[in-house]
């Protein structure tokens, strides 16, 4: 392995924005009267509800549990009574199933899990069952339960740990504080992670747009021999199979996993909660969301509980100053669009953003100029404006013989588009017809 | 007079050879073609919807002559197109009730919250946003995939709405699998009055959102009497249509948001919600 | 933070925009693009109306002015939105205006205009949609169609302002040995508006180039295969055939390779693409110049190579980053 | 003698091509090409029919024809040539790949009636005594080369033609109109080869 990373083909440069908030101290967000934690917040199957109506719970307690290998277990984010099991818009817009807790202000603390103070003799199935048990997901935004990367199938070995802190998105500086802050929790939570896995090191790759953080973990990282690698500023720099080329040099191939190809990925904030879920035996209910956007009075990090309801967030920051284009969950390029204030940080919310009227108008689509912006910038090598040609004309097989599945919908197409042609949402739809009809043919 | 006959020794024996040869290969390469499958087509209306499930008029045809399908699964056939393919392979045709296609929704732009939404004018794409853009996570988008679908032109976007035109539809139900919400299902033609709502929220969530959602006030219920004309789902009443009631129980029932509604008056758009 | 409450304001969901992913969009639009492009051909422009006096002007004005008045009719008659201000029309004419001589009669320029928007863009569908360069179609067009009038070519006349009928032939179509790079370089030669400074042709293709707009690719292996079929020929006989630089430097080539070639829509979208798309159209050129009857063939051969690009395209498909052949079966 | 052939060879794909330039069968021009896959499964089929007819019609022509005086029968026998070929292509075709049988559907017969085969065939004949084309050889070699020009026409006319398919051609010029105009666009950018032979 070189110690020079790679680079890989494509990518766009869009203005990062993060001076709003990279200055911003990781503040803990106040104890709010209530919280609604949304029931299934990972990929996978939902967890099953364990409490009902008027039940009391504490903090760390278990509200649902994994209902099955790939689902994980939900805890109370604070002490309180369960105010009703309601619905609340989902990140994805739909109104999802959802515990309401009015908090007692007590905040007692009431963790099934104890700290397991020796980690490094412990044995690995013993942190990976904890790691389960803390319902760690992935935090970066996918949302996928972190022990089930952890175990790899028989017959694949991992030999590489990835750490990703690249945070290529635009406007997002969570994951940059807390490399700054709480660099040796990240590390740690890196070497458990390794231990995990057998192996004895990994690596934490990090956009060389904040050497500050590269500096802060390099000052412990050979402690436990973890790894820090600069990583090109690009963006999609932090997608899983751009990240492990620029580390490894290795290609996951279409329609693979990493593990495939020996690899782990997982999110810094994620690898910090697994330190703490070990170390202090603190269950996934806070996580530090960087709330930020032009139209912000003051934009900033803070760690929240999981469950905290997005208005008192905005509220944190200090509320608007003009009326925002968008709320977005998530990153500018990849969060997704909410027609609703009554959506909560879930465990994957890395920010919570504001786009203002100004940058980015209602733009509509005109017709594709071949160009080519798209082709270039393509970091998965497909040829966008092709594709959105064959999905324009319900032409699903040719979308899928121009390769289309292998798009990680990263939106460096419509980014780049000149024409605006919404491609990234063309690519979704060709991409859920070609499953749909892949399943009808059984 | 020689060059003549020379002429037609030469032509005629250049011919003779010819058709030897192309007799031996169509010999040699023959290919045996079900003349039946040729006729079916021919009686078949030629829609090409697919809505039988088999990828065309001709391919159908085909099922049909080896028996896997069977003339009445046709949607656009009319009972005399089916009895005529039937007689024609001599086997014995059934009867179906004509079905034709409902969309339950009834919030059009001003009944319903929709939120502005920029992207693909379509709604297969449109529910992959924020599910989309509307207020109700379960009417209908109004982008039009279900009228796309439709080969026929049996549906109108009128106000963000998709209204089906009953007249026109021959019940191929190419528009239930496009629409994303599911909202499209097949009911008797026979059957007039529907409950143009599908969502199963509680009344006072769908309110918020929606002027004419069924809020479950059982109004229509109670005035079909021992009827048993409408079936209580949840927050939601759906007309029972192993007995659908006649047009009558829309002026009976009273229904405060206009969610019950004659299907003809519908595409008319005679009804404008609760007014509040 | 209690006493503040009162006066923190929250986004009016009300007005909140939903739409898929990237909330961010790139600067450059169509609009930015087209403009870019008429900036880049600015130099040439200017050295065209120098060597050309005001009846190069004219020629411009006027093909411009027809390509937006074609473009805006018909978006009338059609009942479509304007669109003369994405400057697409407006390139189109002052590109067809850079193919036609200084002398070019005024109904020709008209011609041309409506020529390339209508028959070579709008039947199509408009910008995006047309298979074949529009300018080329036009040119190509006149040039069958008024054979004559397309092949008399005014000797420019530095800073005269008029022309007077002074018409000289073009390098190509003088016999061989008789060669003035030089005056080719600079633009003092008998052509087009746009086929006599080859200094202000590069001048604009690096800047095209510089930003991004076009392939580098297709200028390279277009003027690179012209020079090298060229070079050859007149290795084998120089008596016959004009010296490689002769080529390069004189005629549409420049043009050509640099701004119509390049033509985003018509040409392939992949670097690989480019590469065979540019070696076409110089193969071409060269054949044609070397034996066609015509004594120019870029434009014949642009045109050409269009038709080809659909195929290229289809067979220049290129294989996704991690791709693996499908045959491979691994467990 | 090399010159010659390469006088017959481009002259017959790119100078003088049967479509662009002669414009002898428009029909399957027009009628085979809106899809490639079509569109190189009737180029295949002329290039055999036309090489072949080519080939027995110059045998007979200058074996049977010529020295029996029989030249006024060319146009007749030809056609009955071209027709049985046609035949045999067809019986071979719809057992060998009947999903391309389906494709060219009427066209296959049609080639029968294609006058770029009867065309080609007829040039042959007709060519100067002492020209390489009025040998047996070099018939075939110009019919093989007519078919390749029109094979050419037609493939880059149906990859045009699909991507005409994905683009917003007003409503009075869909379909054929659009074809036409391609067609005579294409056209134009082959009369740049004039001159080459």
């Amino acid at each position: 392995m070189s110690d020079k990373p790679r680079k890989f083909k494509g990518g766009v440069h869009p203005n990062d924005s993060k001076a709003l908030s990279a200055h911003k101290a990781i503040q803990e967000a106040p104890l709010f009267d209530s919280y609604k934690v949304i029931m299934h917040q990972n990929i996978g199957a939902p967890p099953e509800l364990l409490v009902k109506k008027g039940d009391t719970v504490k903090k760390g307690s278990l509200l649902a549990n994994a209902s099955g290998f790939v689902s994980v277990p939900l805890h109370a984010p604070t002490s309180g009574t369960i105010k009703a099991i309601d619905k609340v818009p989902g990140p994805t817009g739909i109104s999802v199933p959802c515990i309401e807790i009015t908090a007692d202000g007590e905040d007692e603390w009431g963790s099934p899990l104890e700290p397991i103070a020796d980690w490094k003799t412990t044995d690995a199935a013993v942190l990976k069952q904890r790691i389960w048990d803390a319902g760690i997901v992935g935090m970066g935004g996918a949302g996928f339960p972190a022990h089930v990367k952890l175990s790899p199938p028989e017959g694949k070995t991992v030999d590489t740990l990835i750490l990703n802190g690249a945070e290529c998105e635009p406007y997002l500086t969570a994951d940059h504080r807390l490399m700054l802050e709480q660099a040796e929790d990240v590390v740690l939570g890196a070497a458990i992670i390794a231990r995990v896995l057998g192996l004895k090191t990994g690596i934490i790759g990090v956009e060389n747009n904040k050497p500050d953080a590269i500096e802060a973990l390099n000052k412990v990282a050979s402690k436990y021999n973890i790894k820090v690698q600069g990583l090109p500023v690009n963006y999609p720099q932090g997608a899983e199979k751009q990240l492990i080329y620029a580390v490894t040099g290795r290609e996951v191939p279409v329609g693979k996993l990493p593990m495939d190809v020996g690899c782990v990925v997982q999110n810094v904030a994620s690898a910090a909660a697994i330190a703490d879920a070990v170390v202090k035996g603190l269950p996934s209910i806070e996580r530090i969301t960087t709330v930020t956007g032009k139209p912000l009075v003051e934009p900033g990090n803070w760690k929240f509980r999981i469950g905290t309801p997005v208005t008192k967030a905005l509220e944190l920051a200090g509320g608007i100053t003009e009326q925002p284009a968008k709320l977005l969950l998530g990153g500018p390029m990849m969060g997704i669009a909410q027609s609703s204030l009554n959506v909560t940080v879930m465990k994957n919310t890395s920010g919570v953003l504001l786009i203002s009227q100004d940058e980015v108008s209602q733009y509509t689509s005109e017709p594709c100029i071949r160009c080519g912006r798209c082709v270039d910038c393509c970091p998965m090598q497909i040829l966008p404006a092709t594709i959105s040609q064959a999905v324009e004309n319900k032409r699903f097989d040719w979308a899928e013989r121009l390769n289309v599945m292998a798009c990680i919908e990263c939106g460096s197409c419509s980014y780049s588009c000149p024409s605006h042609r919404p491609l990234n949402q063309q690519f979704k739809r060709a991409k859920i017809e070609i499953q749909a009809g892949l399943r009808k043919k059984g | 007079m020689s060059t003549a006959i020379i002429a037609i020794i030469a032509v005629g024996i250049l011919g003779a050879l010819l058709g030897v040869i192309i007799g031996v290969v169509a010999k040699a390469f023959a290919v045996e073609v079900d003349e039946r499958i040729e006729e079916v087509t021919e009686l078949l209306p030629g829609a090409n919807c697919g809505g039988c499930g088999y990828a065309g008029c001709a391919d159908f045809a085909k099922g049909v002559v080896s028996q896997s399908a069977t003339p009445d699964q046709c949607p656009v056939a009319s009972p005399e197109d089916v009895a005529a393919i039937a007689d024609y392979l001599g086997i014995v045709a059934e009867e179906k009730d004509k079905m034709v296609a409902l969309v339950r929704c009834s919030g059009d732009v001003p009944n319903t919250v929709r939120s502005l939404y920029n992207g693909v004018r379509d709604c297969r794409s449109a529910v992959l946003v924020a599910g989309g853009a509307k207020g109700c996570d379960y009417g209908c988008l109004g982008f039009g995939s279900c009228a796309e679908a439709c080969p026929f032109g049996a549906i109108e976007i009128k106000d963000g709405l998709a209204i089906v035109h009953k007249e026109l539809c021959v019940g191929c139900e190419n528009c239930v699998a496009a629409c994303p919400k599911d909202l499209i299902i097949m009911v008797p033609e026979a059957a007039t009055t529907h409950v143009y709502c599908n969502s199963p929220e509680k009344g006072a969530a769908k309110r918020a959102v929606c002027k004419t959602a069924c809020i479950a006030c059982r109004k229509c219920v109670k005035a079909s009497g021992e009827e048993d004309h409408m079936e209580i789902d949840g927050f939601l009443i759906r007309t029972n249509y192993e007995n659908p009631p006649g047009p009558e129980l829309v002026e009976a029932a009273a229904c405060p948001t206009t969610a019950l509604r004659i299907d003809t008056e519908h595409a008319k758009g005679a009804y404008a919600g609760e007014s509040k | 933070m209690s006493e503040e409450t009162p006066t923190i304001q929250l986004p009016d969901p009300a007005k909140l925009v939903v739409s898929n992913s990237p909330h961010m969009r790139d600067k450059p639009t169509i609009n930015k693009i087209m403009f870019t492009v008429v900036a880049a051909m600015t130099p040439a422009l200017i050295v065209a109306v120098l060597f050309f006096g005001l009846a190069a002007l004219e020629v411009l004005v006027l093909c411009t002015l027809s390509c937006v008045l074609a473009e805006e009719g018909w978006n009338k008659f059609m009942k479509r939105p304007s669109s003369w201000k994405d400057g697409s029309a407006i390139l189109t004419g002052l590109l067809l205006g850079m193919n036609l001589n200084a002398g070019a009669p005024w109904w020709i320029c008209i011609l041309g205009g409506f020529l390339a928007i209508i028959l070579g863009k709008q039947l199509y569908g408009g910008l995006g949609y047309n298979p074949f360069n529009p300018v080329l179609v036009a040119r190509v067009g006149l040039l069958i169609g008024f054979p004559g009038l397309m092949t008399t070519w005014d000797k420019p006349q530095l800073g005269v302002m008029g022309i007077d009928g002074v018409t000289a032939a073009t390098p190509l179509g003088l016999a061989p040995g008789e060669t003035f790079i030089k005056d080719m370089v600079l633009g003092n030669v008998g052509g087009c508006l746009g086929e006599t400074s080859v200094l202000a042709l590069l001048i604009g293709g690096a800047i095209l180039i510089a930003f991004k707009l076009i392939k580098w690719e297709v200028p390279l292996m277009f003027i690179g295969t012209v020079f090298a079929i060229t070079g050859i020929a007149h290795l084998v006989n120089p008596e016959v055939y004009h010296s490689p630089f002769v080529h390069v430097f004189s005629g549409g080539l420049m043009l050509g390779a640099f701004f119509m070639a390049t033509d985003m829509v018509t040409s392939p979208m992949t670097h690989k693409g480019a590469w065979i798309f540019g070696f076409g159209c110089g193969l071409i050129t060269s054949l044609i110049r070397l034996w066609g009857s015509y004594p120019e063939g870029v434009s014949f051969a642009i045109l050409f190579m269009n038709a080809l690009v659909p195929l290229i395209d289809r067979s220049t498909i290129r294989k996704p980053f991690g791709f693996t052949a499908p045959a491979k079966g691994e467990a | 003698m090399l010159s010659e052939f390469l006088v017959i060879t481009v002259g017959a794909i790119l100078v003088n091509n049967f479509v662009l330039s002669k414009f002898l069968g428009i029909c399957p021009f027009l009628g085979v090409s809106k899809k490639l896959d079509t569109a190189l499964g009737m180029s295949g089929a002329v290039i055999f029919v036309m090489t072949l007819a080519s080939l027995v019609s110059s045998l007979i022509n200058s074996f049977l024809l010529v020295p029996m005086k029989l030249e006024y029968l060319q146009t007749l026998v030809f056609i009955v040539v071209i027709a049985s070929l046609v035949q045999l292509v067809e019986i071979i075709l719809q057992k060998l790949s009947a999903k391309l049988y389906e494709s060219l559907g009427i066209f296959l017969p049609l080639i029968t009636t294609n006058c770029a085969v009867l065309g080609c065939v007829v040039l042959n004949a007709k060519s100067a005594p002492e020209s390489i084309q009025s040998t047996w050889y070099g018939a075939t070699i110009y019919g093989f080369c007519s078919a390749l020009g029109f094979a050419l026409a037609l493939i880059l006319f149906s990859s045009l033609r699909e991507k005409l398919d994905l683009a917003d051609v007003p409503e009075a010029f869909e379909g054929t109109a659009i074809s036409l105009v391609t067609a005579g666009i294409l056209a134009m950018a082959f009369l740049g080869f004039s001159g080459l032979v």
